[in-house]
């Protein structure tokens, strides 16, 4: 029951998109207070690398994690200069973050006589459930099998629900996002919010970075993203800026991407290129549905001023 | 607590400007505590950026701000808060997707992490008693009519314990027995110790209701005089500098039984943004040379009456003709070429596209049509004689040939949408508020405009929530509520009270309003 | 009274400002990347020197440097089109594949001795057609739903990516050369190789250079460039101006997709000569959107800012051989990205120092005129 | 659809058209491939009169060599190279992408003076208008096709070395699923995932081997979710045909045997670790370098697996036992002695249709052209 290609294929699902989770859930605070950072993917190899390195010189998780993510809150800091401050383009800004951390991360993970590429992390990431739980049949893997990080990741999607809509300060950031004129009449300080929460994406793409090397891949390679950071950036929209939806289309996605697999081992007369498209199109499909229904587009709406720099005296 | 009459709040010698056009020029002003000083001023006086400094959301290039003798520095809304200076401002601050609850407790400090809204509500309750401003604490802010929004913006700052409201601007947007309980507030605030700061155009309101007046004039101080010293003619004097300010000559109403239909409106039913309907079976009929004016309290429907009439906006049913026209289905575009002219009440944004230069907007209508444009070619030089010319005939001050409209002043703006609006063939005008914001001469000027069009034989829609111009100007009045015509009045037969009480007949038309925050 | 230096908006930036902050830019990004290749143990003289001799010094490095700039004016061209009306189309990578896959498909499927005219002509339409239909699937939803196309054309460039993999390594398809060691696409005929200017230098440059003249005059001297105008600055008043902005969103997302698809076209048949999905697939798409940033949407500044990004990336191989790594590249070039782009802020922002009276600084009057 | 039909035509149809649209490749053709290199090979084993000085040879890598695959296995030639020849002047070039950037790369080499380029990827149209441009300089290309007088290719043999794998999986699997996660179904990666299955079936005749195409060489989040399912599918060894270490980790946190590609993955996956065949440039790119510093080098399509020395194989894991040794050794000295072919006939595909008839095989010299389909015992398809 419990090695049942089901209930592996689920747990395998929530593996794969934990990295991903990290970086979404960070991307919709952010974009909650109203700033779009597209450059996940380059905060997502910083933190990568950084976490990594981290890993090989404590073998520790936790520090590592924390050191990629705060290689995400550093690197995070550009966009925020650039895109709040100094309110240039934001999309350009999350462009150029992905060029440089990739170059960045590809750089330090190269260089040296041990370079990252070639060392191995201590890291030991193994669940921490008794096997008690874990055995249970179905449930046992999926919801007791996980490693501590994956338990944290879902603390901080019921975390960041109750913060936006049951607390003082995310009901600031929502006010921060949908109408900052309003907030700073009200008294909110738009830019130190702002900054704030671009700070906490970089933290996310950062841990999510750290915990795919070390974790899920166990090594450090260069570009080793490959694309996570824009699925992240997608899954943000699909999610409709949502913490929960967020969880859910995380590891849909993933899921997705390993039916594909598991119709090619199937033997479906379909070329395999086709069956890796699943993922993108049906993304590609639930995006377009929703926005169909204009009742639903508005519920699942982007926060009003996302993208729009703002600037008390203009008018 | 300063005791009645003291100096609490003084300015000395503040200067602001922006882009490098001076708002504020070595402005003084000193605050009692317990008055209502009222803030007089044409457009672009200075009012609004005055206010805003005491509340810290500008910061002044120079000079002094002192409270109760100390001298302060206004960093931020939120410092200004600290020292119970509040302020309501022309264009509303409030987050239209949230409740009137959260946006109250928005940006409270000490309010501990969870967000409790229960404590919140019962003390609004309370306040709102007090005063006699009666919201739903847990309605969202785009249900709600501008006048309840307003009554929202006051609790928020008697909520956060000002002792000094700032109102810009607070009866443009009311109806008569909204603007006699905003005063009765007002009032009741003063008698508490608050101090009042009431700006506004309207010169009966100052004095009216106020203790002290302050005029600026051109960013300056023109004076300030006790009211009961004050008369109307020595007031305008100070704000625009000439003896008698122009007349606004009442007209004789027309009789028009003969008279054919050019407008006919019939039950046009029309869904707001929220899906809710907003306009519920509208019927009229406007005919040559006559001005029908529409009264209203703001968020009955009126916008997206408009904006059905203007192609705009889809009619769920009901038909809308020019003329012996069919226009119901018709695009935009296909209207203002069968004759329909629209001045809508954004002016910015609708009226005029903030980004693009005088000449740009001034063509706006018709960059299509030669000479302008011949096969998909812009002609620079047709443009910029068309804009000449409607620049000289229509008196837009302000514009600079490569400059974004945005730079230009409120009355300028106007007089270029009706520049473009009225010098292309129409049979109808369909004008929003044509005069809101708008200083005597400028007011003067549009309405003069107005009147020639239906000398011309033109039919006029006027919409406004001024009822002393929908009085003034036309020769039928009705009275929109709730998305329907529920009065209709000839100049002979109005009854100011009984339509008063028409337009604000029912309080929760909230469902209609779509944020609300006018243009 | 005390001196205040407070950060004012320019109505209009004069025309010094508008070309000295670019190249203040440079120049600062320029001092950082030097401080970087210090730090890596290199010498900043050498490397610049390097980039200069291989890229601009010379009639040879030049050409090598426009060979690599050509399709980033194009792709630059393509967001530039379409940031103008506040689209964002993020989707020029996919839509530059298209663009190749039809170009080569036509290549080979006419015959071999059709006139050069016609075979160019043939592919550079096909690949525009092809390249404005794959954005037509983000453009609708976009046009009539209002979809995110952030989104869509983000996922459909993944799409896009799978497909052209598919042609070349995923079967024998009918742009697929059969029987070779190593799966490559069949080369074009010479009827369809864009004739050589100089060096590897094709006439690709020429059509580029025609487009962004062209697009910049459509942009301020039509009535479509006025609409697209007008829409993105403020959409209310164009649908109130009886403008059609669904029309528009299609007719716009198509031109963009259409000009990133002959970039694909031009890849083809002026330095790729077979569909080669390893050489499309190199981020031209990408890097098009900060080239159209840096150059703040105007089709005449996107030129020489692609022609920058081909001087770095011609000396690419350069650097390495004086030792400094190929990382470091990438770097310089995100640099440049960065503070080209915060050099925005100071083109549309001035700081302003005022005293007691206030700040009387330039009147947008005297400002000079717009693009 | 068109798959179909195009699968077994391709090799047929292959020999048939290349002679004549494409006499570059003769060279293909009459060389024998099989025993060139070997001699060849030879000289490059005892110490070298010439230490390069003098000389210069540069390598184009399409990534960083230090990727722990492709890139790293003809690092390790290029270590080889300057072992060989201390007084050679050795340029490592790297992350240069095919097409434009290529072609500028080897020029700025070529237009250096630079004797020698070595493409370690398929840059064989990059190459080409360059070494038109520089005759006195010679390239090289990974499986190019195409010579001149001053550029020659090359390509292993991997099957020779997949087929020794697969004698291993099919030994150690319990399951009876072997779990393959490759990049593109292109003829290279099914010719050795026949070759490997082949040896799967020698040993365990109901063993299958479930292939699963991830459409890139290099995306290691993606290559890890492919290891997973087919793990999920309940295959207990993995091997792969893919550059990162992804799929070894996933072995060893399954509790799973990993077989590796070119790379030793051991410290990666220290238990689950069982072999890999490795790439062995070395001796060619040594021998290539020597022909060029003797005046003797001829351009030439050299294909080689374990004969000329090309193919190897990494240190054993502990769970391969001393009898798999045995049977893997013998099998590798035959395949050196020529007297055992692994794609002797009958072979069919996994669609039942007959690929190599009874009593025939696959070529050495036209191996390269194969294969479009999916050996017998093959679970998965490259439609
Ligand atoms: N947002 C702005 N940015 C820059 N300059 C402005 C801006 N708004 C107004 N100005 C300048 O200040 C001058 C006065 O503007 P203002 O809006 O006060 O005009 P006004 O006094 O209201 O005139 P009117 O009575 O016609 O509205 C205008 O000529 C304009 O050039
Ligand atoms: N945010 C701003 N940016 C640029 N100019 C401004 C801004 N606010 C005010 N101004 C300019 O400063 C001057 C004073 O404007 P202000 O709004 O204070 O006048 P006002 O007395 O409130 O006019 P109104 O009666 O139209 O509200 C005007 O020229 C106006 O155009
Ligand atoms: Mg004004
Ligand atoms: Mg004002």
């Amino acid at each position: 029951m419990n090695d049942s290609v089901l209930v592996l294929s689920i747990v395998s699902a929530i593996v794969a998109g934990t990295p991903i989770l990290f970086a979404a859930l960070g991307e919709i605070l952010t974009e909650r207070s109203g700033v779009m950072n597209l450059g996940v993917e380059g905060m997502m190899l910083i933190g990568g690398v950084t976490g990594f390195w981290a890993g090989v010189q404590t073998g520790n998780l936790w520090v590592a994690l924390l050191a990629g993510g705060l290689a995400g809150v550093v690197f995070s800091a550009v966009h925020a200069l650039l895109a709040i401050s100094l309110r240039v383009n934001q999309i350009v800004s999350g462009l150029a973050l992905v060029i440089v951390g990739n170059g960045l991360s590809s750089y330090w993970g190269t260089i040296g006589d041990a370079p990252l590429i070639q060392s191995f992390n201590g890291v030991q990431v193994d669940p921490i459930l008794p096997e008690a739980l874990r055995g249970l049949p179905a449930v046992g893997p999926i919801l007791f099998g996980h490693d501590p990080v994956v338990y944290l990741s879902w603390l901080i999607v019921a975390g960041a629900g109750y913060f936006l809509y049951r607390t003082n300060a995310g009901l600031s950031l929502r006010a921060v996002g949908e109408d900052p004129a309003a907030a700073d009449a009200a008294g909110l300080s738009v830019t130190g919010i702002r900054y704030l929460f671009t700070l906490v994406g970089g933290f996310g793409a950062g841990v999510g970075g750290a915990y795919l090397a070390l974790a899920v891949l166990g090594t450090w390679q260069a570009g080793m993203t490959a694309g996570a950071g824009w699925i992240a950036v997608a899954l943000v929209i699909l999610a409709g800026w949502r913490p929960w939806l967020a969880l859910l289309a995380s590891y849909v996605f993933g899921a997705l991407r390993t039916l594909g697999f598991t119709l090619q081992i199937a033997g479906v007369e379909v070329p395999s290129d086709f069956l890796s498209m699943i993922p993108f199109v049906v993304t590609f499909l639930v995006v377009v549905i929703v926005s169909a229904n204009p009742e639903r587009a508005r519920r699942v709406g982007a926060p009003a001023s996302l993208g729009e720099p703002y600037s008390r005296e203009a008018r | 607590m300063a005791a009645v009459g003291e100096t609490i709040l003084e300015v000395r010698d503040l200067n602001k400007s922006f882009y490098g056009v001076a708002a504020n020029e070595q402005v003084n002003f000193d605050l009692r505590a317990g008055e209502v000083h009222g803030l007089l001023g044409e457009n672009g006086a200075g009012k609004s950026t005055l206010c805003s400094v005491l509340a810290g959301l500008y910061r002044p290039d120079s000079g002094e701000i002192s409270l109760d003798g100390q001298r302060v520095s206004l960093r931020s809304p939120h410092e200004a808060a600290e020292h119970g200076i509040g302020m309501v401002y022309q264009h509303f601050r409030l987050v239209p997707s949230l409740t009137v609850a959260e946006n109250l407790v928005l940006g409270l400090k000490g309010q501990g992490v969870r967000l409790t809204l229960r404590a919140v509500e019962t003390r609004v309750a309370e306040i709102a008693e007090e005063y006699g401003l009666s919201v739903h604490p847990s309605a969202y802010i785009w249900q709600l009519s501008v006048g309840e929004q307003q009554r929202v913006e006051i609790l928020k700052q008697l909520y956060r314990g000002a002792r000094i409201l700032i109102l810009d601007e607070p009866t443009a947007v009311l109806a008569p027995q909204e603007c006699e309980k905003l005063f009765e507030v007002v009032r009741h605030m003063a008698d508490q110790d608050h101090s009042v700061v009431l700006v506004s155009h309207k010169m009966e309101e100052i004095l009216g209701h106020t203790d002290r007046v302050t005029v600026l004039r051109g960013g300056r101080n023109a004076g300030t005089v006790p009211t009961e010293d004050a008369t109307a003619s020595q007031l305008a004097t100070m704000m625009i500098g000439a003896e008698h300010m122009p007349e606004a000559g009442q007209h004789e109403p027309r009789r028009i039984d003969d008279a054919e239909p050019v407008l006919t409106v019939t039950d046009l039913h029309v869904t707001g943004d929220r899906g809710t309907p907003a306009v519920n079976g509208a019927s009229l009929e406007v005919c040559r040379g006559q001005i029908v004016g529409i009264a209203g309290v703001a968020g009955n429907g009126q916008r997206e009456f408009q904006e059905a009439l203007a192609g705009l906006r889809p009619a769920t049913s009901g038909s809308v003709r020019l003329g012996d026209r069919d226009i119901t289905a018709a695009s935009p575009r296909r209207r203002s070429q069968v004759g329909l002219a629209y001045v809508p009440e954004d002016r910015l944004g609708t009226g005029l596209a903030s980004g693009l230069t005088i000449e740009e907007n001034l063509v706006l209508k018709s960059y299509r049509e030669p000479p302008h444009s011949r096969f998909g070619v812009l002609s620079s030089s047709a443009i910029a004689a068309t804009a000449r010319t409607l620049v000289e005939r229509f008196d837009v001050r302000g514009a600079r040939r490569q400059m974004a409209v945005s730079l230009m002043s409120g009355g300028n703006l106007q007089r270029a949408i009706l520049a473009r609006e009225l010098t292309r063939s129409h049979d109808v005008l369909l004008a929003a508020s044509p005069t809101r914001g708008l200083d005597v001469a400028a007011t003067a000027a549009v309405r003069g405009h107005i009147r020639a069009e239906t000398d011309d034989g033109r039919g006029v829609l006027l919409f406004s929530e001024d009822l002393a111009e929908i009085t003034e100007l036309s020769d039928l009045i009705l009275v929109m509520s709730r998305g329907r015509i529920v009065g209709s009045y000839t100049p002979e037969t109005l009854d100011v009270e009984e339509l008063g009480l028409l337009m604000t007949g029912a309080k929760d038309h909230g469902a209609h309003q779509d944020g609300g925050r006018a243009a | 009274m005390t001196l205040r230096v407070s950060v004012e908006p320019r109505a209009r930036p004069a025309l010094a400002v508008r070309v000295g902050v670019p190249i203040a830019s440079l120049a600062a990004a320029a001092l950082v990347g030097a401080a970087i290749i210090v730090v890596s143990g290199n010498s900043p003289l050498e490397a610049y020197r390097t980039v200069l001799d291989s890229s601009l010094n010379g009639v040879r490095p030049i050409t090598r440097t426009l060979v690599l700039a050509t399709p980033l004016i194009l792709t630059g061209l393509a967001a530039a089109v379409a940031f103008r009306m506040r689209v964002w189309n993020i989707g020029a990578e996919g839509q530059l594949y298209m663009g190749a896959i039809a170009a080569s498909g036509l290549a080979l499927w006419l015959p071999a001795d059709t006139p050069k005219v016609l075979m160019l002509a043939a592919m550079i339409v096909g690949g525009s057609v092809l390249g404005a239909l794959w954005a037509g699937v983000a453009a609708l939803p976009k046009a009539y739903f209002n979809t995110n196309e952030v989104i869509t054309t983000l996922m459909l460039n993944f799409v896009a990516l799978y497909f052209m993999n598919y042609l070349i390594f995923g079967t024998v398809s009918f742009w697929r050369d059969p029987g070779r060691n190593y799966p490559q696409g069949k080369l074009i005929p010479d009827s369809a190789e864009l004739p050589i200017i100089h060096h590897r230098l094709h006439y690709g440059l020429v059509i580029a250079l025609i487009a962004a003249v062209v697009l910049w005059w459509v942009l301020r001297g039509t009535t479509w460039g006025f609409e697209l105008r007008t829409i993105g600055d403020s959409p209310s008043a164009s649908r109130y101006a009886g403008m059609s902005v669904s029309g528009k969103i299609l007719s716009v997302l198509a031109l963009s997709g259409a000009l990133a698809g002959v970039a694909g076209a031009i890849e083809i048949s002026g330095t790729l000569k077979a569909l080669d999905p390893r050489a499309v697939a190199t981020e031209l798409g990408f890097t098009g959107i900060v080239v159209a940033a840096v150059a703040r949407l105007n089709p005449l500044g996107v030129v020489p800012v692609a022609v920058l990004l081909g001087a770095v990336a011609a000396s690419g191989a350069k650097l390495q051989t004086i030792g400094i790594d190929a990382e470091i590249v990438f770097l310089l070039q995100g640099l440049i990205f960065l503070f080209v782009a915060s050099g925005e802020f100071f083109l549309s922002n001035r700081l302003v120092v005022s005293s007691t009276s206030a700040a009387m600084s330039q009147t947008p009057a005297t400002e000079a005129a717009h693009e | 659809g068109d798959d179909e039909e195009a699968a077994p035509a391709a090799p047929a149809e292959a020999p048939a058209e290349a002679p004549a649209e494409e006499p570059a490749e003769e060279p293909m053709e009459e060389a024998e491939p099989a025993e060139e290199p070997m001699e060849e090979v030879e000289p490059a084993e005892e110490a070298a009169p010439s230490d390069g000085t003098g000389y210069s040879v540069a390598f184009v890598f399409d990534l960083f060599i230090e990727d722990g695959g492709w890139n790293t296995t003809h690092y390790r030639g290029v270590q080889k190279v300057q072992e060989a020849f201390p007084g050679l002047e050795v340029q490592v070039i790297e992350e240069i992408s095919p097409g434009p950037a290529a072609t500028n790369a080897f020029e700025d080499l070529a237009s250096a003076g630079v004797d020698m380029i070595v493409g370690t990827t398929y840059f064989m149209p990059d190459v080409m208008p360059v070494a038109e441009q520089y005759p006195d300089t010679i390239f090289l290309t990974w499986a190019g096709w195409q010579t001149a007088d001053n550029v020659g290719h090359f390509d292993g043999a991997t099957e020779d070395g997949r087929y020794l794998d697969g004698l291993i999986a099919g030994s150690v699997t319990q399951s009876g699923i072997i779990g393959y996660p490759a990049g593109y179904p292109i003829e290279e990666v099914n010719r050795a995932l026949n070759a490997f299955t082949i040896g799967v079936r020698e040993v365990n005749p109901d063993a299958v081997v479930q292939v699963v195409y991830i459409n890139s060489w290099y995306d290691p989040p993606v290559e890890q979710q492919a290891a997973e399912a087919l793990a999920n599918g309940g295959a207990d060894v993995l091997a792969h045909e893919l550059n990162s270490p992804a799929v070894a980790s996933v072995a060893e946190d399954r509790g799973l045997n990993i077989i590796g590609y070119s790379s030793d993955r051991s410290e990666v996956a220290p238990n689950a670790w069982l072999s890999s065949f490795t790439f062995e440039w070395g001796p060619y790119y040594i021998d290539q370098v020597q022909q060029m510093i003797d005046g003797t080098w001829e351009p030439a399509l050299t294909y080689g697996g374990l004969q000329a020395g090309m193919i190897g194989n990494s240190p054993y894991g502990q769970d391969v036992t001393d009898e798999m040794l045995a049977l893997v050794n013998e099998r590798r000295q035959q395949i050196l002695d020529g007297t055992f072919d692994y794609f002797a006939g009958p072979i069919l595909d996994n669609e039942g249709n007959v690929q190599v008839p009874e009593g025939g095989t696959i070529p050495f010299e036209e191996r390269t052209t194969c294969c479009l389909w999916l050996i017998e015992g093959v679970e998965g398809s490259i439609s």
